[in-house]
């Protein structure tokens, strides 16, 4: 008994106008009016001419319209139905940016957040789409930018893994730090993050009495990088003056390893033609704000990341 | 017979489907050589694509026409007369069965969705329901259904029969059931609506309850479950068989026993001739388990076999299987998008590249839990592939915000601009740092202060902070006695832990305060009596403070916890030389006991006891006196406002309390599940009755009016009863309370609303 | 579509109209308790010499004087009572709730003897002069020897989770026990030895839902001169030859009452409440009565040249055997009826569920 | 500095005792070596041919044990081993 006329009687408007409003209204950039019809062309047409290309619309329409989420599934969806249609490459490069957008945060563009400190669950899984999209399909228009981003990704990945690895030393957990260093040097060979990795693993082996290890270590690093500077990651233990004067006396924080090369950043730079790359290379400074605000704020004197 | 080379294909009939899946489904191409069995084969491969009703080859001399006709299409799915089950659960389950919109129609799945429909009915007890479908055609060969439904009464379980019980009564057994005769509370419960899952569930508690008493061969011989003709009735009967009671005969450990005997023996809680009890051997071997893990062996295996002998005895034996000794590879952190990694890792006390110790993991579970940064800790183990002796963990948390910011800008005639901003960071920025900094400048308060606290300024969780403040308040306003008091000073302080649930913390503070009379009130009795008193200890004090601290904190979770206890003791003492000599002692301590299994119902009690005074000739500081009343201490009385009065005017009722320097207060608490919400975990709702005053041993000299009252009288104890609730929002936690002072006395301001942004019950 | 009011509930039809042809007087009318209660127990009276033996739930057994309706005695078990009162040679034996089957003296109701069973017994004990045949829920045959109590032998059928509730009483005659199990299978055995004769099947019990393949034979079989007829929930009425299991004429029907017989016909009450007879020999309809349809009625009886069924409301509508128009209707009171009736010598005898236990003729 | 602080023990490595040690036979295979005293938790990414087997643990802040045992590899099999324990068989290298 349809109380409200509830029965949903769609006019029947042809393919080729629904398909044609939704291209439009992706013109004008009116995302969610192009979601709508997109999904509306699905729901009427689903086997149409145009469903492939909705498809694929559809997955560029709602990552516009920033649901992550929903660009993935529908993604999964398209390579799911048409396995091996010809530009499925696209929907993997998708997968891969969602994710990537994902891991860094909307937070970390408003505070000063380093997301090489928090979970690295979203920028793994953009690592995995990617890399299926580099080895599937190498010939992909996408490959050079997806390139770049896994890149990035690997960066931001082996400077987590140092992070982790100088907390270890800190709690003198040698072969734990040995370890994240070994992963990082195992599995992210050219990022920045290899130099530091064989130092904690060099300090770590020496801590532990693998003497010889933590030889080879030494040698591996002052053969590939002659001029990093190595510097003690376990921490001395604390003097009285030190720990009443909060620092301010002397610094003895351990460096904290290399930013990572952010794409973004490095496009930023090529535009605006300054080949001076960001921070500079203050090593050891510890700018006055941050020792008021304890390493909160301002800048902690890291090494600069090396120009690329 | 006829083979040919295809020079073309030619496609009839389509209407909806893409020529690109046809071909994609045809495996013959122009230029093939084919022959009628190849023919036939394609035919068969196309029509198994499901997208056509009928296929046919036609040869026309060397083209190749295939005569398609095109299997409708679901155009719309509606479904009429379902009330208790919502439309989206049904479509889900047609999803399951194959068909939703846009899918190609078959026959055949027609009669799945009425078996399927049904059988969802079904296990509801709705056995009355009746389900039909009809095919409506629409142009462009689709199709739409239209299912109607009527549901019928669910059935109702009207007898529930254990037939063959002597050792407990019928009550006593069917109370154990989920499902119940109709009662009062039916249309909330629904325990009266059958469905097999409950009575399996039921009939597993039975044969638990008999099996945790001894009664080890006991069985449950048949179940019948049988319907009223007009199915709205359903009537249970289980006939079970008792056997005798058995009493445990030994226990022996068998297999590798890589721990000592008596320490397995140990966690066994049924040994010689307890009686035998299931329940008591599963637990045994869940402990036994965990034994194992803390010892390393994460895969360990304990299996007990009970052998009954026929003397109404039986020995069990315990097989221990540890497995290999278990190392942890990685430790994954996750869900922590604001949070730092270090801020996890370090409370966890699992070390990466060690022995495995469940007992570590579980601890550094709670410890994540306390910090109250999060609102859910979970922590997974999963092998690592192709070893047998090593397993990665993952923590998953789920964060919460943990603070306050507050910030207000106001105009009063009375006080111009009042600006308060105030920002007070538990995990500021995810630094695991705590950090507050609050400026206002109101009439009644002026103050500039900051706080900082870093939990772990070492690894090993000994914290470091310090406070510095400027401070200008006039207690008139709420309700502290008739004087300002300007003060500043800062201090820093440490703490460290001596164990995993007690920690010391000890702090110096300097403290500079200047005392000023309220002139407005000259010739009360408030009046006179400070200014006795800054006649006697001068208006201006230097102070250092040494305090120390012990709190042992042994609760489950830092928001919310439902279960363990936490106590605190302080001792706060000015060091000779300086201006005032006093001290202030207080001890504190809170229980949470959950009354049933899943922790939804916790009671919870609380008190506070403080004692302060001065050692030295000089009095005790009125300004440093404890205070009683509020949402923090008694509900349902102002706050601030209990304790011994002195008058402020000549109207005998415009009295006011200076606080006391003792103080009594506790509070008792049942806390319940929040009523009608799905997600329940952001909400805390209790009932409540509060106790508790300051008193004062020495009354400020100078007192005329004697309405201030020397000494501790527990008979002067305020008592108050009320509801409250506690809401984690996404600012931070916000805490109501509606209350009734049971016995308030003359002079008392009782409020019966309070509530606070940052402060959860 | 009933916006408020229960529209998926199923709604009895109304009562028909009638031209009264023949009075119904009430010889006597008496009380029985709290009767059989509103719990769909099948409590049914029985009848052993003049004296007529009925109970209620609570416990409460009492023997009436037949052409009185005197009360002879009645005593309080003062435990629940599931099943129907089953009398004969001296016996009065009431199922109770625990599984026990108690048997008191038809004189003076003291206790004889009591057995415990394995499961629950909601059918009327049947009582021939050697042995004494109970039916459990569980499936299974209970004979015991009618004197002392003492167990002589035991028949288990494999029975489904899913079924109607009780069984239907086995049909107990000097050497043979022929009983209809939710099976759908009708089973015969020896009286001596519970060994088993024959088994024929009556409902098929096939479908796509457990509800589908509910196949009970609840009603009671009937027999008349040596052809046996029985009917099943779902599945079929047939005519039996019982020595040869050869069969005369079945079709399908839905019915979990007992039969009726009167003037050469079989008279039945399916599942939807309509009155059928059919013809004994061949099996072809005679009439069918729909106009009491969902009144949710009884099993038939005869009486007189009527048959008879009682209805949820009370009413017991009397219809011609000839062509099975409404020949009168009476009231026995508002708690309906639910349990089989009973015919003796040309009275019958009606327990209502509100245990209002009535004697009624028909002229 | 300060006075009884609470520190969580640290063990770090795989444990190994003289009875692992004593299966050892020369020539036996990575599983084999891997059966019995476990999966090494440190393998020298530059040099494959050796596993480490040590262990430490610190307890309350001190190093209360520390136990390393180094074997060595040729091609696949094993050839030498040193470090606190030695099976007697195996010949020092």
């Amino acid at each position: 008994c349809s109380w409200f006329g509830r029965d949903k009687t769609i006019p029947d408007i042809p393919e080729q106008v629904i398909y044609n409003d939704a291209m439009s209204a992706l013109d004008a950039q009116n995302f969610s009016l192009a979601i709508e019809k997109l999904q509306l062309l699905e729901a009427r047409y689903p086997f149409g001419r145009f469903s492939e290309q909705a498809q694929l619309e559809l997955i560029y329409a709602y990552f516009r319209n920033n649901e992550p989420a929903a660009s993935r599934s529908a993604a999964d969806r398209f390579i799911r139905l048409h396995p091996n249609h010809d530009n499925i490459d696209y929907a993997y490069y998708m997968k891969g940016l969602t994710s990537f957008e994902e891991d860094r945060s909307f937070l970390a563009r408003f505070l000063p957040l380093d997301e090489t400190q928090r979970d690295p669950g979203a920028a793994l899984d953009s690592f995995e789409s990617f890399s299926v999209l580099l080895n599937r399909y190498p010939d992909s228009e996408y490959a050079p930018d997806t390139q770049r981003r896994m890149q990035y990704l690997k960066n931001r990945l082996a400077t987590y893994e140092i992070h982790v690895a100088s907390f270890y030393m800190k709690r003198e957990a040698w072969v734990a730090a040995a370890n994240r260093g070994r992963y990082v040097v195992e599995n992210f060979q050219e990022t920045p993050a290899v130099p530091d990795a064989l130092a904690i693993m060099a300090e770590a082996y020496t801590k532990v009495g693998l003497d010889d290890l933590a030889q080879s270590a030494i040698d591996v690093l002052s053969l590939n990088y002659p001029d990093y500077i190595i510097r003690p990651f376990a921490p001395q233990n604390f003097d009285l003056l030190y720990t009443a004067t909060f620092g301010l006396m002397g610094s003895i924080e351990p460096a904290v390893p290399a930013r990572p090369v952010n794409p973004d950043r490095a496009r930023a730079m090529r535009v605006d033609g300054s080949t001076q790359p960001e921070g500079g290379s203050q090593t050891g400074g510890r700018s006055w704000l941050n020792r008021i605000t304890f390493g909160t704020f301002g800048d902690d004197g890291r090494v600069g990341e090396p120009t690329q | 017979d006829n083979v040919f080379v295809v020079n073309d294909i030619r496609v009839e009939g389509l209407q909806q489907v893409d020529a690109g899946n046809v071909f994609r489904n045809f495996p013959i191409s122009t230029g093939d050589q084919v022959d009628g069995p190849a023919l036939a084969a394609a035919t068969r491969q196309l029509f198994r694509s499901g997208f056509f009703e009928d296929v046919q080859l036609v040869r026309e001399n060397d083209v190749l026409v295939l005569v398609l006709r095109e299997r409708p299409a679901v155009a719309i799915i509606r479904i009429e007369g379902n009330k208790a089950i919502k439309e989206e659960q049904l479509r889900e389950g047609l999803k399951q069965s194959g068909l939703q919109e846009g899918d190609i129609f078959r026959r055949a799945t027609l009669d799945q969705i009425e078996l399927d429909l049904m059988r969802v009915y079904t296990t509801q007890g709705r056995y009355g329901a009746d389900i039909t479908t009809e095919v409506e055609n629409l142009p462009g060969n689709r199709v739409a259904l239209n299912i109607n439904i009527t549901e019928g009464r669910v059935a109702s379980i009207s007898h529930i029969n254990i037939v063959g019980n002597t050792v407990f009564t019928d009550k006593e057994l069917t109370d154990l059931f989920t499902l119940q005769l109709p009662n009062f509370w039916s249309f909330y419960t629904k325990s009266d609506q059958y469905s097999r899952e409950k009575l399996s569930g039921d009939l597993e508690r039975l044969r638990s309850y008999y099996l945790d008493r001894g009664y080890i061969n006991f069985s449950i011989d048949s179940t019948q479950v049988s319907l009223s003709p007009d199915k709205q009735d359903v009537f249970i009967t289980v006939d079970i068989s008792e056997g005798e009671q058995f009493k445990v005969a030994d226990v022996v450990f068998v297999g590798n026993l890589v721990v000592s005997e008596d320490v397995l023996q140990s966690k066994l809680s049924m040994t010689e001739d307890d009686v035998f009890s299931r329940r008591e051997m599963t637990d045994s071997q869940e402990r036994l388990v965990r034994l194992l893990g803390d010892q390393g062996y994460m895969f360990a295996n304990v299996s007990p076999i009970p052998e009954v002998n026929d003397d109404n005895t039986v020995s069990i034996r315990y097989f221990i299987e540890p497995g290999k000794q278990t190392y942890v590879r990685r430790i994954g952190i996750r869900g922590n998008t604001r949070t730092a990694d270090e801020v996890i890792r370090r409370e966890v006390e699992q070390m990466e590249a060690g022995v495995v110790s469940s007992a570590a993991i579980e601890r550094s579970q709670t410890r994540i839990e306390r910090t109250g940064y999060f609102r859910s800790v979970n922590v997974e183990t999963r092998p690592v592939a192709g070893t047998d002796d090593q397993i990665d963990l993952e923590f998953i948390v789920e964060e919460q915000q943990s603070g306050q910011l507050s910030a207000s800008v106001g105009f009063s005639q009375s006080e111009g601009i009042i600006l308060q901003l105030g920002v007070s960071q538990e995990n500021f920025l995810g630094s695991g740092k705590s950090v507050a900094f609050n400026v206002s400048n109101s009439s009644t308060l002026t103050e500039y202060s900051f706080n900082y606290l870093d939990p772990f300024f070492t690894v090993d969780g000994v914290s470091r902070g310090f406070n510095v403040f400027y401070r200008e308040e006039n207690f008139d306003e709420d309700d502290r006695g008739d004087y300002n008091t300007d003060s500043f000073g800062g201090g820093i302080t440490f703490g460290y832990p001596i164990d995993d649930f007690q920690r010391l913390s000890f702090s110096g503070d300097v403290e500079f305060l200047r005392l000023k009379n309220n002139l407005a009130l000259q010739g009360t009795e408030v009046f006179d009596v400070i200014n006795r008193f800054t006649q006697d200890n001068g208006d201006e004090y230097l102070n250092w403070k040494l305090t120390a601290g012990w709190s042992d904190n042994r609760l489950n979770r830092g928001f919310f916890p439902t279960k363990g206890r936490s106590q605190g003791a302080s001792l706060e003492v000015s060091i000779p030389g300086s201006d005032l000599d006093y001290y202030r002692a207080q001890y504190n301590n809170r229980f949470y006991w959950p009354i049933n299994s899943d922790e939804t119902w916790i009671a919870s009690l609380r008190s506070r006891v403080g004692y302060a005074d001065s050692y030295g000739d000089k009095d005790y500081p009125f300004f440093k006196n404890y205070f009683a009343g509020g949402l923090t201490s008694v509900r349902g009385f102002e706050a601030n406002s209990l304790g011994p009065r002195y008058s402020r005017g000549n109207v005998s009722s415009a009295q006011r309390s200076m606080g006391g320097n003792v103080l009594v207060s506790g509070s008792a608490e049942l806390i319940f599940p929040m009523p009608f919400l799905k997600d329940k975990t952001a909400w805390r709702p209790l009932v409540f009755m509060d106790a508790g005053n300051v008193f004062t041993t020495k009354c400020l000299k100078g007192a005329t009016q004697n309405t201030c009252k020397e000494g501790v009288d527990f008979g002067d104890l305020r008592y108050s009863a009320g509801v409250g609730l506690s809401w984690l929002t996404p600012v931070g936690p916000l805490s109501i309370s509606l209350s009734k002072a049971l016995n308030s006395k003359s002079g008392d301001e009782t409020e019966v609303f309070q509530f606070a942004l940052g402060q959860s019950f | 579509c009933g916006f408020w009011g229960k529209s998926d509930e199923v709604k009895p039809s109304p009562l028909p109209d009638i031209v009264s042809e023949n009075r119904v007087t009430v010889l006597w009318t008496a009380s029985v308790g709290d009767g059989p209660g509103k719990r769909f127990h099948e409590m049914t009276v029985s009848v052993d010499g003049d004296r007529i033996f009925s109970a209620d739930h609570r416990g409460l057994v009492a023997s009436f004087d037949r052409r009185t309706g005197q009360r002879v005695w009645s005593v309080n078990l003062k435990e629940p009572i599931v099943g129907g009162v089953g009398a004969g040679h001296g016996h009065v034996i009431v199922n109770l709730r625990s599984g026990e089957i108690v048997s008191l003296s038809a004189e003076n109701g003291s206790e004889l003897w009591r057995y415990q069973l394995t499961s629950e017994a909601t059918a009327q004990v049947q009582i021939n002069p050697a042995i004494v045949v109970v039916q459990t829920v569980n499936g299974r045959i209970t004979a015991l020897d009618r004197v002392t109590g003492t167990h002589r032998w035991t028949y288990d059928a494999q029975v489904p989770s899913l079924s109607l509730r009780g069984t239907g009483a086995p049909l107990l005659t000097s050497d043979v026990t022929i009983a209809g199990f939710s099976n759908g299978k009708l089973v015969a055995l020896n009286n001596e030895s519970g060994l088993f004769f024959w088994e024929t099947r009556i409902a098929d019990g096939t479908g796509r839902s457990e509800l589908e393949r509910m196949a009970d034979i609840k009603g009671r079989p009937l027999i008349l001169n040596n052809t046996l007829y029985v009917a099943a929930y779902q599945g079929q009425i047939r005519s039996i030859n019982p020595f040869n299991l050869q069969v005369f004429w079945g079709h399908d029907v839905s019915t979990y009452r007992s039969l009726a017989t009167g003037f050469g016909n079989i008279y039945l009450v399916n599942d939807r409440d309509a009155v059928l007879a059919m013809d004994a020999a061949s099996g072809a309809s005679v009439w069918t009565q729909r106009d009491l349809s969902l009144r949710r009625l009884s099993a038939p009886a005869t009486i007189g040249n009527a048959v008879v069924v009682g209805d949820a409301e009370g009413y017991l509508h009397f219809m011609s055997q000839v062509d099975g128009r409404f020949v009168a209707r009476h009231k026995v009171d508002s708690s309906g009826v639910t349990g089989d009736m009973l015919v003796r010598d040309n009275v019958l005898y009606v327990l209502t569920n509100a245990g209002r236990l009535a004697a009624i003729q028909l002229n | 500095c300060f006075p009884g602080v609470y520190k969580i023990d640290i063990p770090q490595g795989n444990i190994v005792t003289q009875e692992m040690v004593d299966q050892l036979r020369p020539g036996m295979t990575y599983n084999q070596v891997r059966f019995v005293l476990g999966t090494p938790l440190v393998t020298d990414t530059f040099n494959d041919e050796r596993w480490d087997y040590i262990y430490s643990l610190k307890k309350g802040g001190k190093t209360t044990s520390k136990e390393r045992v180094t074997l060595f590899f040729e091609d696949g099999r094993l050839s030498g081993i040193t470090g606190d324990y030695k099976p007697s068989s195996v010949p020092a290298q």
